[in-house]
């Protein structure tokens, strides 16, 4: 099982992860029990201010992003996908949200079940440092210093080389 | 041979369309070239895709590197580096 | 802030999750806001089948857990204070269930916030490896053969020296 | 001296008693000692305590190693390798 959704609507985190945990998605479809023993998940959400180098502390108003649609889901299923052929995953969730947020509002959320934690951590840091390097999402931000384009992170580049 | 072009972000914002359909010289066959070519547009376009910048590329929703080739049909994507998550 | 709960009944995980995410406690003490980006979570429940090398597949009928009450809230504290001291976190949750549990009942939620994804990964999967190696919980199978006390794991043991 | 011992999981059922008040004579002063004090108390406590089980102890809530000294009124557990989470 793997599920990506890309949407403006926000999420009920709650149900998402039960849903997750009972194999919902799974036994909907008529397939086998899974004897899930873990579920790790990440929450990704628009932060109050602003904290990198070129423009410290300020007030976030509003966080808007954008995507390239037709690439978009493609990009996160192949990520999926490659959690999977790595390690023994049962499901992988990721929901990702566009257009204009506000502070506090949730951005993402990834989820994996598995039977055993090790397996469950390891891919869902995998799918966030592959998402936030290969998926087709950009952030603006608008402060009280005005629009601009949120700058990519060395630090994620070398979040994601360590997985090769 | 023809190709279609999508801009995102602020290079989307800074060439101000987001698409184009356009005829290509027989000799643009790599996103280099593809990047040269564009850059001859003018100072903002030279500004974008001199090599200074870093500026990602997808063809047809997949990521390449500079040195992959076009064919005529492909949807070839220009953006900065990604921001998600 | 950090909050350890030991407790019979079951939690609300989606409840649990957002008030973190959201910095609850933090507020209703007056602490200043804290600028969360990140929250990750792992959630562990008791499975269908046990399947390790000595009871392999059969029906898990309950799962009893057993504590030592004086010490248990004290090394989960211990736990939460070191992955403080290790990373740059926010705040962190502990739940975990004591006494008898039915397959698919959840047993124990590890909750971080941190401003970025990296700190709050390393410090939920460090609390549950110590967790594991270090609280004081004892589980107690039931399955169609019987009754059983669940072994310790080598792989544990393992996985809490990673962090040495 | 005078401590207070606790067993946990299989090794209470074993024993067949979860606590204790034990004096202990002088020089039964570690961890180790102990063990192999209570190992004297017959057949089944020598099985638990002569050292082939992994056996754990905690001295007023601390996990300790065998090396760990006791004093006087220290609550001192007895319990398997743990299985939470």
């Amino acid at each position: 099982m793997m599920t990506v959704r890309i949407q403006t609507e926000d999420f009920d985190l709650g149900q998402e992860l039960v849903s997750m945990r009972l194999a919902e998605h799974a036994k909907q479809d008529g397939l086998a029990v899974n004897n899930i023993g873990a579920l790790v998940s990440f929450v990704g959400q628009v932060r109050e201010f602003t904290n990198d180098s070129q423009n410290d502390g300020d007030n976030i108003h509003t966080l808007t992003l954008e995507h390239y649609p037709t690439m978009t889901e493609k990009a996160l299923t192949a990520i999926e996908l490659e959690a999977k052929s790595r390690w023994d995953v049962i499901d992988t969730l990721i929901i990702h949200r566009v257009g204009t947020l506000q502070p506090l509002d949730q951005i993402v959320l990834v989820a994996v079940t598995s039977a055993h934690r090790g397996e469950a951590f390891k891919a869902c840091e995998f799918i966030m440092d592959y998402l936030k390097t290969s998926a087709p999402f950009w952030k603006k931000e608008t402060t009280s210093q005005g629009e601009r384009w949120v700058e990519a992170k060395l630090s994620d580049d070398a979040a994601k080389e360590r997985w090769k | 041979m023809n190709i279609n072009i999508l801009y995102f972000a602020r290079i989307k914002e800074s060439v101000n369309y987001s698409s184009e359909n356009i005829d290509l010289p027989s000799d643009v066959e790599t996103v280099t070239a593809l990047k040269n070519y564009l850059a001859l547009r003018g100072e903002n376009w030279a500004n974008l895709f001199n090599g200074k910048q870093v500026i990602r590329a997808a063809i047809n929703h997949a990521l390449v590197d500079d040195m992959a080739k076009i064919k005529a049909g492909d949807e070839v994507a220009f953006f900065p580096p990604v921001t998600g998550g």
